[in-house]
């Protein structure tokens, strides 16, 4: 009846996994009572849970992300504390723990933090930036957001039922074969991983279809604000390279279930394959996340240097070349394996021509600043330590890439200390500049800028602390994923490290703390002209928060930096322009399609693990149901009347009038 | 400032620049990007087998299970199919129900036909012992060939829903839209049959 | 592109060009069919005839296949290189490009590591 | 400045003991002072523009429709390919130079250890020797060594931090790395690639003796202690965590060739797996 779940699948001895999940158990529950009994649960269904509004899925990626990234830390905060003390002791976390959670933070960092961020910004900005109404397929969104949900709910059961895989982030086999990893902490990774995929490459092909097919008149390809670029460029990769994560990961989940052979030891299985593959997937993923966060900083340093970007069409080049090179490049994860000089060889210069490409990138930031009037508001901050800090990460990746260099730094801290380097410094910082930057358009008010610059100082500080020394440590000869060690050396930089660790904690705490203040003085921080940056793209042009619609007639372009332009016009003629023609449109009505799929498919990948198949048969019919239900549905669509439209719009149009000191529009 | 693009005024704009298209392409435009996504999943399934079709571990090899005539029953059978789906999108453009029905029917049984095949073929190959846990070249075999074939059983699913709706709803336009996208799936099918049935059969008799 | 009327935008992907010309369209479908089919017996042909030059069979192989393939894009799915087909053919091409990476990288390395790393290649001890 | 941070003693790879380890360290060392070229100077004028540019100081120029020079974009796109050609063009003779398959140019002739990973030690057989050790290796200073690597059980990367390169372990492979000491001295080795539980003890002890010393160790080990074989190579794999260092004083000829060519089928099923019943 429930296959291998029993009472045992509770770690009852285990402390550490209990009082967590007791706490976030207690925590979840007392925030839904909370909520129930404050009456917001309709509000919530209908204006969240279900709703299709890109913005609001884009805010609730980002508010996942924000949360994930709290439990993502707790791990490394574990296994920096962990690694401090146990020179010479076994610590406090064995290694049966140590193993879990470092995979876990891996995973959860990569797939629930990093990921959902950047899709969450990418949803939320794009077609506010292009000009349109929505994305290309609404309801779909809505899924994709809930398969990444779902995704995540499983790695977090894995946390009290069961365990979690201790094999590290991409599972490695012959360690992740069913013969040596019995348990069901793969079976975890594996489902969350391929229902979470599922999810990613939907609203893969979501973003790419609206940047390719909806745009405003006039938004030509060589209109598109950078941002869209980049998201371009990273959702045709989601596009091009998580269906080959599925498929690794469906072969992994074959040998696992039916006793397949594709990378086991025995009779002619070949783990360099998986390794193959999952590298084919594992380096354009890292560019899925690097290439939305170009895009926020060339944004804030355009608008924040008040100039246009410098070098567009090389910015937009850079990009595509980083795109099309990021699928040549994926065996430098693997030089050490034994492929030769030659291939070795070969792809080591290809991964170094990409430091070309991005070289480009940070030298036009650089001229964008040059001649600015630069402003330094909280998402500037952010943007100012990415450049400083990522071209070291760049550098160490480059040096990495030199195979003989690789021979002696692979896998050892100074690989860590470079891919945190990256993402710290690049993707994280770039999530937290876009998240300062685009919160007041998001929800009408700015987030507090002295909590915002704590925030700030504190997770710099803390990152160098924390991982410099890592690269001291590589170079001492210091491998990764080790629960403990008897180099005397080694102690006190990690010592170090830890506390940087506690010092990113301290910026943890003051986003926090600057949430809850912004909240509390929303009034004083109220943006009422929907433009509190003197922006230069689209979504400024509208108002902050944005009506469900964003436009209440689509934008017409006319030039680079849209709005801008139409601000300026406005500003030079003394005047707004003229008075659209206002029409009546249609909206796509919410849908819990994509929250019961969801239900479905957490119960599909737990009656999976745990070998229950009945459930796992309901688990996929009840899907398949909720689909065919949802396109039963007759009234797809509301519609917004002209007058509607007229009268909200006629508000912002006041509002922009006040911002450019020009005379409003008279009453019609 | 005008949501209709062709109340621009100018007289010839650039196709990128007409605003967003109507919902006909883009549907089918989303569609078509997802079904790249799928020819990519079958390249890592391919290249699986390429690699690995050599490690019989001394089980047998291509040559030894191959069936050449019941492959070429399976690709008639498929290609057939393809062209009823044809029909079926040509009753569609002249609002025909009834010749849709027929055609989306000769389309299911052709693939239903196509399955029974392939179903013969794999029982019989377990039977004789050599499934999938055989070895690693009859995994990735099993794999590739089942993931084609798992591709046709879901597309069997969704026709005979398409069927029910057009008789529920008639040829509305989102219905129409899902029929063309399903005409899109069931055609790369045949496309990803091709590269299969050349890359494990033939070449694996010929090879 | 701009020759063509106002109603003209980007044609859907599987979309024909004709309205609702029932008769082309059949004309269309039938030639794919024949073709497609001709083009499948010649594959099996190559295999079982014998007359082909035997390590050639493969690249004829190959070359039938791709044939087929473009027939199938083409007469089924109604890719053309027209300008209004240019998004369409962008995003296959670009799908193509991919899958050639995936597969000739990983056969390439796969290739290397198996003839460095199996002990089949080695002399025995 | 390092050295001095650690009271003396350099991390490991900045201190090489062999010609390897030495070139990768040049190698590492030349490359990286090559981008910190342009690395240094982009973090100056960073920081530089960033001040200078502050909306604050009236002293700087505003240019506010600077975003476009050819000149600069010329140079932008040629900087960093330059670089790249150079580290490119040194990378690729590099990985062909230090191909860890190339035997090593030396006056002595090459011997031979085979390495098995198993959960979680490491054993070495050396075969022109018949002898075999557990967890400790001992090499003759000044002559290549022609390691031989394999896996009886999941992945691992055998790994000398001071000789230079690693490679991978793998069941039924053998990869092929050649290493050599310059001289005497003992060298922490371990392995470099995660395999699981007793990951972290998996390391063990390089010692590399004057030549002489080390025939006459081989000789006295031959015939000592217990003899390697199928069943006791079996034990040996099943035994689990750290085993103290220890040698075997016979090894049947063409043994690791079994090893690899069993791709670990036998060595024990773990135990360690899930909490299911
Ligand atoms: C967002 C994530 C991200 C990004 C952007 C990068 C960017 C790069 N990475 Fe990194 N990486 C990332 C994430 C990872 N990398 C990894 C591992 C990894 C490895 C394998 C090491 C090993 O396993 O032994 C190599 C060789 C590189 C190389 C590079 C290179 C060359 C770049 C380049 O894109 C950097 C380009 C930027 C530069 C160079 C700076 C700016 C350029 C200027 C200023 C111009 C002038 C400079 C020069 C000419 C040099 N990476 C791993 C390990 C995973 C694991 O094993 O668990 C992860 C997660
Ligand atoms: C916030 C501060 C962070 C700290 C202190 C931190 C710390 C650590 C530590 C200690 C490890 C283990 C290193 C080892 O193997 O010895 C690790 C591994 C890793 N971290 Fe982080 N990390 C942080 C943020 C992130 C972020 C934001 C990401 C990605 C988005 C990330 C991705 C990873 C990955 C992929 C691994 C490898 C896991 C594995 O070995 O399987 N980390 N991190
Ligand atoms: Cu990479």
């Amino acid at each position: 009846m429930f296959g291998k779940l029993n009472w045992h699948s509770i770690p009852w001895d285990q402390p550490i996994p209990l009082i967590a999940a007791a706490i976030v158990g207690s925590g979840i529950l007392a925030v839904l009572v909370w909520t129930w009994r404050a009456g917001h649960v309709p509000y919530l269904w209908r204006e969240w849970i279900t709703s299709v509004d890109h913005k609001r899925i884009g805010i609730m990626y980002c508010g996942f992300a924000l949360l994930m990234l709290m439990r993502g830390f707790v791990d490394a905060a574990m296994m920096r504390s962990q690694q401090a003390i146990a020179y010479g002791n076994p610590g406090y976390l064995p290694p049966e723990h140590y193993d879990q959670i470092f995979t876990a933070h891996g995973t959860i960092m990569i797939f629930f933090v990093a990921m959902p961020f950047v899709i969450g910004l990418m949803n939320f900005v794009v077609p506010l930036q292009l000009g349109v109404r929505d994305v290309a397929f609404p309801t779909l969104n809505n899924v994709s957001f809930w398969l990444t949900a779902s995704g995540a709910l499983l790695i977090n059961l894995s946390l009290v039922i069961g365990e979690f895989a201790k094999t590290g982030w991409l599972a490695y086999p012959p360690l992740s074969e069913l013969r040596f990893s019995p348990g069901v902490g793969v079976d975890y990774y594996l489902w969350a991983l391929q229902i979470s995929g599922v999810g990613t490459l939907l609203s893969g092909v979501n973003l790419v279809t609206t940047i390719l097919k909806m745009r405003a008149p006039g938004m030509g390809y060589t209109r598109m604000p950078m941002f869209c670029w980049t998201s371009l460029a990273s959702n045709l990769l989601i596009v091009a390279a998580f269906p080959i994560l599925t498929a690794t990961l469906a072969m992994l989940l074959l040998d696992r279930y039916l006793g397949f052979h594709f990378f086991t030891n025995e009779l002619g299985g070949n783990q360099m394959m998986f390794v193959n593959l999952i590298w084919a997937w594992g380096h354009p993923e890292v560019y899925i996340l690097i290439l939305p966060a170009f895009g926020v900083f060339s944004e804030i340093v355009s608008t924040f240097s008040s100039k246009p970007l410098f070098g567009y069409r090389s910015m937009v080049v850079a990009t595509m070349v980083i795109c099309i090179l990021s699928f040549m490049v994926w065996l430098h994860h693997f030089f050490t394996m034994g492929a030769g000089a030659d291939v070795n060889g070969f792809f080591g210069v290809t991964t170094m021509i990409i430091a070309v490409p991005t070289g480009v990138k940070v030298f036009n930031w650089l001229f964008t600043m040059y001649g600015g009037k630069i402003r330094f508001h909280v998402p500037m901050l952010w943007a100012v330590a990415f450049m400083v800090t990522f071209v070291i990460g760049g550098m160490t990746g480059v040096l990495l890439a030199v195979p003989p260099a690789d021979f002696v730094l692979h896998n050892s801290l100074f690989l860590v200390a470079h891919f945190h380097n990256v993402i710290i410094g690049g993707v994280l910082f770039g999530a937290f500049a876009g998240y300062n930057y685009w919160f007041p358009k998001a929800f009408g008010f700015r987030l507090d800028e002295r909590w915002g610059r704590r925030a700030f100082w504190l997770w710099v500080g803390g990152f160098y602390l924390a991982f410099m020394p890592l690269y001291v440590l590589g170079l001492m000869g210091m491998t990764r994923r080790m629960a403990h060690y008897d180099v005397p050396g080694w102690q006190p930089w990690l010592i170090a490290a830890a506390f940087g660790a506690l010092m990113i904690a301290g910026g943890i705490a003051c986003q926090v703390i600057q949430l809850y203040v912004s909240i509390r003085n929303r009034k004083d921080l109220v943006d009422v002209s929907g433009d509190p940056w003197d922006g230069r793209s689209l979504e400024w042009i509208t108002t902050s928060p944005p009506p469900p619609f964003n436009f209440a007639v689509l934008p017409n372009v006319t030039g680079e930096e849209a709005y801008w332009g139409i601000k300026s016009t406005a500003r030079d003629n003394g005047e707004l322009s003229e008075r659209p023609k206002y029409e009546a449109f249609h909206m796509p009505r919410n849908s819990p399609t994509g929250v019961v799929t969801a239900f479905f498919t957490t119960a599909l990948g737990f009656a999976a693990v745990w070998h229950i198949w009945w459930l796992f048969a309901l688990g996929f019919l009840g899907a398949w149901a909720t689909f065919v239900i949802f396109a039963w549905r007759d009234e797809n669509e509301i519609e917004i009347s002209a007058a509607e439209a007229e009268r909200l719009d006629a508000e912002r149009r006041n509002a922009k009038a006040r911002l450019l000191d020009i005379p409003a529009d008279q009453p019609a | 400032m005008s949501g209709d693009p062709h109340k621009l005024g100018r007289g010839e704009i650039a196709p990128s620049e007409r605003g967003p298209a109507p919902k006909r392409v883009v549907v089918a435009y989303g569609f078509w990007i997802f079904l790249l996504t799928d020819f990519i999943m079958f390249a890592g399934f391919f290249a699986a087998y390429a690699v690995l079709a050599k490690a019989t571990a001394g089980g047998p090899a291509a040559r030894d299970i191959v069936e050449l005539p019941l492959v070429g029953g399976e690709t008639a059978l498929l290609l057939a199919s393809s062209f009823a789906c044809g029909m079926a999108g040509i009753a569609t453009a002249a609002k025909n129900r009834f010749w849709f029905q027929i055609a989306m029917a000769a389309t299911a049984l052709l693939g239903a036909g196509f399955l029974a095949l392939e179903a013969y073929e794999f029982l019989h190959l377990i039977g004789e012992g050599h499934g999938p846990q055989r070895s690693a070249f009859l995994s990735a075999f099993f794999a590739l060939v089942g993931c084609h074939g798992l591709h046709v059983t879901l597309g069997l699913v969704w026709l005979t829903t398409m069927m029910a709706q057009v008789q529920a709803k008639g040829f509305r336009d989102e219905i129409l839209r899902r029929i063309a996208c399903f005409s899109l799936f069931w055609h790369a099918l045949d496309i990803i049959w091709v590269a299969l049935f050349t890359t494990v059969y033939l070449l694996g008799v010929a090879g | 592109m701009s020759d063509q009327s106002d109603l003209d935008d980007d044609r859907a992907p599987g979309e024909d060009s004709g309205g609702v010309d029932i008769r082309g369209k059949m004309v269309t479908y039938i030639v794919g069919f024949l073709l497609a089919a001709v083009l499948s017996i010649a594959s099996f042909a190559v295999v079982h005839s014998g007359s082909i030059y035997g390590p050639g069979i493969p690249v004829a192989l190959i070359a039938l296949a791709i044939a087929q393939m473009g027939v199938h894009l083409v007469f089924f799915l109604h890719v053309t290189s027209g300008p209004d087909n240019t998004n369409n053919v962008l995003a296959l091409a670009f799908g193509v490009l991919i899958v050639g990476l995936v597969l000739i990288g990983s056969i390439w390395i796969m290739g290397h590591l198996d003839h460095n790393l199996m002990p089949a290649s080695m002399p025995a001890m | 400045m390092l050295a001095a941070a650690l009271g003396g003693c350099a991390p490991a790879l900045l201190d090489p003991a062999g010609p390897v380890a030495a070139g990768e360290k040049t190698l590492l060392i030349n490359s990286l002072a090559v981008m910190l070229g342009i690395v240094i100077p982009v973090i100056v004028l960073t920081l530089a523009f960033a001040f200078w540019f502050r909306s604050s100081n009236g002293r700087a120029k505003h240019r506010p429709n600077f975003s476009y020079s050819g000149k600069l974009e010329l140079l932008v796109w040629s900087v960093p390919l330059l670089v790249i050609i150079f580290l490119g063009g040194m990378g690729w003779i590099a990985s062909h130079e230090l191909d860890p398959r190339r035997p090593l140019a030396a006056t002595r002739k090459p011997i031979t250890i085979q390495v098995v990973a198993l959960d979680w030690k490491w054993l070495f057989i050396y075969p022109e020797q018949g002898i075999a050790t557990v967890n400790r290796v001992v090499v003759p200073a000044g002559t290549p060594v022609d390691f031989r690597i394999t896996s009886a059980t999941v992945m691992n990367s055998f790994f000398v931090p001071r000789l230079g390169s690693q490679i991978y372990a793998m069941a039924g492979m053998e990869a092929k790395l050649n290493l050599m000491a310059d001289r005497p001295g003992r060298f922490h080795g371990l392995s470099a690639h995660y395999s699981g539980e007793g990951f972290s003890d998996m390391d063990f002890t390089v010692d590399a003796v004057p030549a002489q010393q080390f025939a006459g160790w081989a000789a006295k080990m031959r015939g000592q202690g217990p003899a390697l074989t199928a069943a006791s190579y079996h034990a040996l794999a099943r035994q689990k965590g750290n085993v103290a260092p220890f040698a075997y004083g016979s090894v049947p000829r063409g043994f690791f060739a079994a090893a690899v060519k069993e791709a670990g089928a036998p060595v024990h099923e773990t135990d360690n797996g899930g909490r299911e019943s």
